[in-house]
């Protein structure tokens, strides 16, 4: 194992050119390039085919393995990211070391992007595999190592997708810990009234699920919880969870209400979005599930200032608990599932609306609210400024939405929550003219343009032009919107008694720690990114990790729901193979030529490497669990003592100086 | 010692001769040696000619130490005929293994060089003299050797078996490569005479994290004793530079300038110790500095390349400068 | 305390209202702003007109006026939105790209220039907001104006908000509000208040009753919000608005709007206690007796 | 001022028209104005208000030019491709409201390729160049930089304004757009400034100089190439 040296006698490189359908072979001269690779010094056999990565393509390539005795195999097809599992595998079926292959991406990097110049793509092509076989001269065979796994989950987030994930893994029989950082289960959907396409009360589908999550034998629930530090890796995670206090009994608290009848302190309402308030006792819902008050630390007289203890006093089932502390938990999972949903985008920066100014100028889901019973106007959809119905209503589509100057990627659910609403406002009051003002109307789901139709029909009219200005009229207080109706080509003037901003849906504020902690990344949106877009959306970019719901990606619940099944379907593979295999993608650290200088261990950014202390010397050491061979260590090494399996110096090298040749 | 004794030859190019010092420092071992070889070629020590040189079989030198680099046509010309005439040629100190301090010249142009050795207002040369290429001296046409275009080490002109770096090379080297020719037991052809590992693991100081915050000249400050150069901001090549010297310029408390080059493994000293650097410099609170903060941390290294290839500049990637023509 | 600008004045403020000039050079000195003249400056030129017919043209005239003020060694200063429209983007254009740079170069060359990007360009209401402060100007104030103020920024001043960040919003921007209650004025909302004057991008040069129509709605909602007078910081909307009213009145027969329009320079001149001759207010066409009257 | 009788009748006529409600009094006054303004242009034989596109440069459309698009973007770094015809840029703007002016419509055309159709339109004249378009735009394009490119390609085709003819001749002869006449002159020493201000007016080395750049950047010959081409009245 600690042998690094290539064996370079008795080589037989076989080159496998792919023509990917037409892929790559209608820009690419794919026999041109296959020529040129059987030229090159130690290559046996370079042949060309249709779809390498097919049955008879594979077979081809292991027939050679084991008739001509090719040792080297190099692969010219589609990126590694597709197919270097399916080739390793062929490899290993026919009796070859799976890491004995090199993969030259001569379809995303030539055919491609260079579609236009058939011929420079060609060469293109020839030079990347002259690269990966001299690369493939190199290299040297390597072993998985077989981990245990420990047979539990962690879900992050506790809204519809984080409850449908944690409930497919508990119901498969492993244990999940599924961690809230707010006071209830519910998340985004618990704030909705009714949801789109069918129009179906979202409590009431929602509180049966929160229930069963929160009493199943499986499910430890944390609520008022949230992640702070995490290690390890695939099978075996060990996560810390900070859960803050809830000053609150949860079994004795029988959420009679009266504490927080009593309870001095009125602060702005979160769940209503600041349209009405709370006290520093409050409850998200009458659904909440656990149903038990919960004191705001940050609010409560008696944790800031030592005074008051009202609700102490009143409460007769004896449920405040002033002497509960914050507690940090450790706990040891297999896989982790990222659930943590999104957050409206907040449309005060787009000033020409005048949010946040104009009373009257409210988002999508301040109105859903409105539509709530539960809701700040019992169900009510009224003009903020006037309490009154509103008679006039425009919806304006794609705000911060498809707009380069906030977020690009289209959110998805807007159109259709505004049709929804618009079909509710004719509903409360079928006098009302309802506008909704879209760039495109895109109902795509199951149902949806069908909702759109029914919209039509109860009368809402759509003018296809962006609300450039909203501005109040000083003396009426209705809202004057500016606009081109493009359909007819004219610039026009309207007022309305109130305008709604359909927001999209923006990464959760704290999607940055998590991704930190996690060391997952983020796509350049900013929502987590997976691993493939149309192969792993369930997985995140590192092993063991998964996402689901709108942490990912804008999603409506019906997508959240699926994905989450998905992701729990992939998180429970680790967990039921009881084992997992740990690529051998740890850097080699060739004692003989380590100093012990130390340069590598601050610089590891998951803390895989330390100074181990020997006899007459001090040595660097790797943690394979921990590594997650970035190769940042061997880069820095001073010595030359840390070297990358898969990357080593000799390879690197060798490349460089045949794509220089 | 029954049989006959080793043709040995010491050869020279651009050297400062402190090579040929470490010879003699050789001191009560040395008269062992003597007694075992003969010297065929020393023009430091013995008084023989080129011609006597030219004169012998090919192969007929047993080992010849060569010192210097190669700056001049007449460096490689006779680095060329003591190969031909030596069994085993050896890269003898860091000029004839990597190009040593004569290497820096690569920063400059020949013209310059000149400009700076014969027109410095500290030069007496009233005339502007400078030399020239040939000149007739009464009968006599003078040449001056030409001077190549960059300094090269040793192997940028001939094939060479072994190297022993240092400037110069430590007497326990030169012992241990004697001990092992006198008794042909010879490690693998190519190899370096001296430790594998880089310069930390013979350095007595101790280490705590790796990370820099501010860059500390040596001449800025009088180091803690104790704790790790690097730890304390100052430069250290130690990292990056072979053992075998017994860290002793670290224990007069003087960082490690790398005369000894690169470990094994190790292609270019300089770009490796940068790579070292460039990964722990401003580590701790990395994410809070500004661009300028950053700007500000890297001023402090001055001269990078006197820096970090101080030995190394001929045999490194970077070779030399080149200028817009 | 105190900065020296070079003073660039653009055409519309020494051709045709030279009373903007006489104000500036009285009053900036009192509040720190010393002013070198930039001999040899021309237009600068026009951002509507002359960058629509020839970039190239307007870039390399552009870039030789600031040429002036490098040899100078100080920052541009003008309190012409169209001069500083021209002269801060060539300047950004010219310091970003290099090609552009060398081509204009070339050009400079024959008349013994070179453009190297040293200076910046700043318009006064960034030196009176960032520098002088409204707090500066509120101590120089001495006869506070007790008027209601139109204020109009000017569409040249704030946009493209992408090379002029220090303005904050281009939507709802302030600063000038500030610094025209600095004066003891009070602003007045206005619809449209942000809306072009109509003057740019040769429109008024051009045609011209487009450009009226546009001045026209911009004078009622003036009138609407009960505003005193109009107060700019363009020699260009300022002409707008006070020559536009007698052309709508001439052309069209409208009745007299009898706005008084200010530049910043002339009303803080009021402010501090100059008389209305000495800054040239009544070298207007609409007449000033309308606030002339109210102040103390 | 108006009499009150005068101001009763036309209370009454609003309320019949615009009914009783807020906002209403504004409407008609505005409405009075145009109706007023357009009379008296009537009256004067003042041209209509509304910027008529000469037919002769309508009559016949030319096929559309597929690389237009492409030359503008060169031109001006603008992708004038990403339009998504929003309609923002329109509904900012403040000569669109008043005027036929469509920047949508212009992008739309010129990325469609019809060339001539949109150098020629006297529509291209219309902006103000007041950048609120910009600032608003949600697919980032620089809507004046865009127009003011398509500017630049109608004037090389020879097709400019005769006012701004005139704008140009007054920079070629004089560095300044607007030279200085004899009020001004006069004013200028009324109020103790130098008869001629600092700039190129006093300084005839410099005036060559700015002349020379203007020739040298082909200013002088664009300016001669351009034909007679007319804009709405002034």
């Amino acid at each position: 194992m600690n042998d690094v040296r290539a064996d370079l006698k008795n080589l037989k490189i076989g080159v496998y050119v792919c023509h990917c359908g037409k892929n790559i072979a209608d820009v690419v001269d794919v026999k041109r390039v296959a020529d040129f690779a059987s030229k090159l010094p130690g290559v046996e056999v370079a042949r060309e085919y249709l779809h390498m990565c097919d049955d008879v393509g594979q077979e081809m390539i292991s027939k050679d393995i084991m008739e001509l005795g090719i040792n080297r195999v190099v692969v010219a097809a589609c990126s590694p990211k597709v197919h270097e599992l399916t080739f390793r595998d062929t490899l290993r079926k026919a009796g070859l070391n799976p890491y004995l292959l090199e993969m030259a991406n001569i379809r995303e990097q030539c055919s491609w992007v260079h579609r236009s110049d058939p011929d420079r793509a060609t060469e293109k092509a020839i030079d990347l595999v002259k690269m990966a076989v001299a690369k493939a001269r190199w290299l040297i065979p390597l072993e998985t190592k077989a981990v245990e796994v420990t047979r539990s989950a962690l879900v992050i987030g506790g809204g519809i997708a984080g409850i449908q994930a944690a409930l497919d893994v508990a119901d498969n029989g492993y244990q999940v810990y599924l961690v809230e950082k707010g006071p209830s289960l519910g998340g985004r959907m618990g704030q909705w009234s009714k949801v789109f396409p069918t129009m179906d009360c979202a409590a009431c589908i929602l509180t049966p699920k929160m229930v069963s999550a929160a009493q199943h034998p499986k499910i430890k629930l944390l609520t008022n919880s949230e992640l702070i530090e995490a290690s390890g890796s695939l099978g075996n995670f060990k996560v810390k969870i900070r859960k803050r206090p809830r000053y609150v009994d949860e079994e004795k608290c029988t959420a009679c209400g009266l504490c927080a009848q009593k309870c001095p302190v009125r602060i702005p309402n979160e769940v209503d979005f600041g349209m009405s308030s709370r006290k520093a006792i409050y409850i998200t819902s009458p659904n909440a599930v656990p149903l038990a008050y919960s004191i705001d630390g940050e609010n409560c007289l008696y944790l800031k200032r030592g005074i008051c203890r009202v609700c102490e006093r009143v409460c007769e089932a004896k449920a405040i608990d002033f002497d509960q502390k914050e507690e940090v938990l450790e706990l040891r999972v297999g896989s982790i599932i990222v659930a943590i949903g999104y957050d409206p985008f907040d449309p005060t920066p787009l000033e020409e609306y005048g949010f946040g100014r104009y009373k009257d100028v409210v988002t999508g889901p301040m109105l859903e609210r409105m539509t709530d019973p539960m809701g700040p106007t019992g169900g009510a959809i009224l003009r903020p400024s006037t309490g009154k119905p509103p008679r006039k209503v425009a919806f304006i589509q794609c705000v911060g939405s498809r707009d380069a100057r906030f977020n690009l990627y289209c959110s998805r659910v807007c159109c259709m929550y505004a049709i929804k609403d618009s079909l509710i406002i004719k509903e409360q009051n079928p006098e009302s003219d309802v506008y909704i003002f879209y760039m495109d109307i895109r109902a795509f789901g199951k149902g949806y343009e069908e909702f759109y139709l029914r919209s039509q029909e109860a009368g809402v009219k759509f003018i296809r032009g962006k609300v450039s200005s909203i501005r109040e009229d000083p003396r009426t207080h209705e809202l004057v919107l500016r606009y081109e109706d493009t359909l007819l080509g004219t610039a026009l003037e309207d007022s309305f008694d109130l305008v709604v901003l359909s927001v999209g849906q923006v990464p959760r504020a704290d999607t940055d720690a998590i991704s930190k902690i996690l060391g997952i990344p983020r796509s350049a949106d900013g929502f987590l990114m997976e691993a493939h877009p149309k192969l792993r959306p369930n997985d995140a970019v590192v092993d063991g990790i998964y996402l689901a719901g709108s942490a990912q990606y804008p999603k409506d619940i019906p997508d959240a729901v699926a994905q989450a099944s998905g992701a729990a379907a992939r998180a429970l593979i680790p967990l039921s193979m009881g084992q997992v295999y740990v690529e051998p993608i740890s850097p080699l650290i060739e004692e003989d030529r380590c100093g012990g200088c130390g340069v590598c261990v601050k610089l590891c950014p998951y803390g895989a490497l330390k100074l181990e202390e020997r006899e007459d010397k001090r040595v660097a050491k790797v943690d394979e669990v921990l590594c997650k061979g970035c190769g940042t260590c061997s880069a820095a090494c001073p010595s030359g003592a840390v070297r990358s399996r898969m990357f080593t110096e000799e390879q690197i090298l060798s490349m460089i100086s045949s794509a220089a040749g | 010692m029954g049989r006959n004794r080793l043709n040995l030859a010491i050869g020279l190019g651009a050297t400062c001769s402190g090579c040929d010092i470490t010879i003699v420092d050789l001191a009560e071992y040395l008269p062992k040696v003597l007694s075992s070889v003969n010297i065929a070629f020393w023009p430091t020590a013995a008084d023989l000619k080129l011609k006597d040189l030219e004169a012998m079989a090919n192969g007929s030198i047993d080992l010849c130490l060569y010192h210097g680099a190669i700056v001049n046509e007449e460096n490689a010309e006779m680095a060329r005929l003591l190969r031909r005439k030596s069994k085993l040629m050896v890269a003898f100190g860091s000029c004839a293994c990597f190009g040593g301090v004569p290497g820096l010249a690569n920063l400059a142009t020949k013209d310059s060089l000149l400009e700076t050795v014969y027109g410095t207002p500290s030069t007496d040369n009233p005339k502007g003299l400078k030399p020239q290429g040939e000149a007739l001296v009464g009968e006599y046409r003078m040449a001056v050797p030409k001077r190549l275009d960059a300094v090269l080490p040793l192997s940028g002109v001939v094939e060479v078996d072994y190297s022993i770096p240092g400037c110069p090379p430590q007497t326990s080297q030169v012992k241990d490569a004697f001990e092992a020719i006198l008794s042909s037991d010879l490690p693998p052809r190519g190899s370096v005479i001296g430790p594998a590992k880089n310069l930390c693991d013979e350095c007595p100081r101790k280490r705590e994290g790796k990370s820099i915050s501010k860059i500390v000249r040596a001449h800025e400050t009088i180091a803690d004793q104790e704790r790790c150069l690097l730890d304390q901001g100052i430069l250290c090549m130690g990292p990056a530079t072979r053992a075998g010297c017994d860290a002793k310029c670290i224990k007069a408390n003087m960082r490690c300038e790398g005369c000894m080059g690169p470990p094994d493994g190790v292609g270019d000293q300089g770009a490796k110790m940068l790579g070292a650097i460039a990964s722990i410099l401003g580590l701790e609170g990395e994410d809070k500095m500004s661009e300028e903060d950053v700007a500000r941390l890297m001023d402090g290294i001055v001269d990078p390349v006197g820096l970090f290839y101080l030995f190394s500049l001929p045999s490194s990637i970077l070779r030399r400068r080149l200028w817009e023509v | 305390m105190g900065r020296k600008y070079a003073l660039f004045l653009g055409c519309l403020i020494p051709n045709r209202y030279p009373g903007i000039e006489a104000a500036a050079r009285k009053v900036l000195p009192r509040i720190g702003i010393e002013l070198a003249d930039m001999n040899g400056a021309s237009c600068c030129p026009a951002p509507g007109v002359v960058k629509s017919f020839s970039r190239p043209a307007w870039l390399a005239v552009a870039a030789r006026n600031l040429c002036i003020a490098e040899d100078m060694a100080l920052d541009v200063l003008t309190f012409c939105n169209g001069c500083y429209g021209t002269l801060a983007d060539a300047n950004h254009s010219l310091k970003a790209d290099r090609a552009l740079r060398d081509s204009v170069n070339s050009k400079l060359k024959e008349v013994g220039m070179v453009f190297k990007g040293s200076v910046g360009v700043r318009h006064l209401a960034e030196v009176l907001m960032k520098e002088v402060t409204p707090e500066g100007i509120r101590r120089a104030v001495t006869k506070p104006l007790g008027l209601r103020a139109a204020v109009h920024y000017g569409c040249h001043l704030i946009k493209p908000k992408v090379l002029r960040e220090w303005v904050g919003s281009a939507e709802r921007p302030t600063f000038l509000d500030e610094l025209t209650e600095a004066l003891g004025a009070e602003s007045v909302e206005w619809e449209d208040k942000m809306a072009c004057c109509g003057a740019g991008g040769g429109v008024r040069s051009a045609v011209l009753d487009v450009s009226l129509r546009m001045l026209n709605r911009k004078l009622l909602s003036a009138k609407e919000a009960g505003a005193d007078f109009i107060l700019n910081v363009c020699p260009f909307c300022h002409l707008q608005f006070d020559r536009g009213q007698i052309e709508l009145q001439r052309l069209y027969g409208l009745q007299p709007y009898d706005m008084p329009v200010l530049h910043y320079v002339q009303a803080l001149g009021l402010a501090m206690g100059y008389g209305p001759h000495e800054l040239g207010v009544d070298m207007n066409f609409v007449g000033m007796d309308r606030i002339l009257s109210k102040l103390p | 001022m108006m009499d009150d009788a005068l101001e009763r009748a036309f209370r009454e006529r609003v309320a019949k028209r615009f009914g009783m409600k807020k906002g209403s009094m504004s409407l008609a006054i505005e409405e009075a104005i145009r109706e007023w303004m357009r009379s008296e242009e009537e009256a004067k034989g003042v041209k209509e208000a509304k910027v008529e596109i000469p037919l002769e440069h309508v009559e016949e459309a030319p096929p559309p030019s597929p690389e237009f698009a492409e030359e503008i973007i060169r031109a001006s770094g603008e992708n004038i491709n990403k339009c998504i015809q929003c309609g923002n840029c329109v509904a900012s703007c403040p000569s669109g409201r008043i005027t036929a002016y469509n920047s949508r419509r212009i992008i739309r055309k010129a990325s469609m390729g019809y060339k001539e159709e949109v150098l020629r339109s006297i529509e291209l004249w219309l902006c103000t160049t007041c950048y609120t378009c910009v600032e608003r735009c949600p697919r980032k394009i620089d809507v004046v930089n865009a127009i003011l490119t398509m500017r630049n390609m109608a004037v090389e085709n020879g097709w400019m304004l005769d006012p701004h003819k005139v704008v140009s001749m007054n920079l070629m002869k004089t560095g300044h757009a607007v030279p200085i006449d004899q009020a001004t002159r006069e004013r200028r020493k009324e109020l103790g400034l130098s008869e001629l201000p600092p700039t190129v007016h006093q300084y005839e080395r410099a005036l060559l100089d700015v002349q020379h750049i203007l020739k040298e950047t082909g200013f002088f010959e664009l300016v001669e190439k351009a034909q007679p081409q007319k804009a709405g009245s002034a």
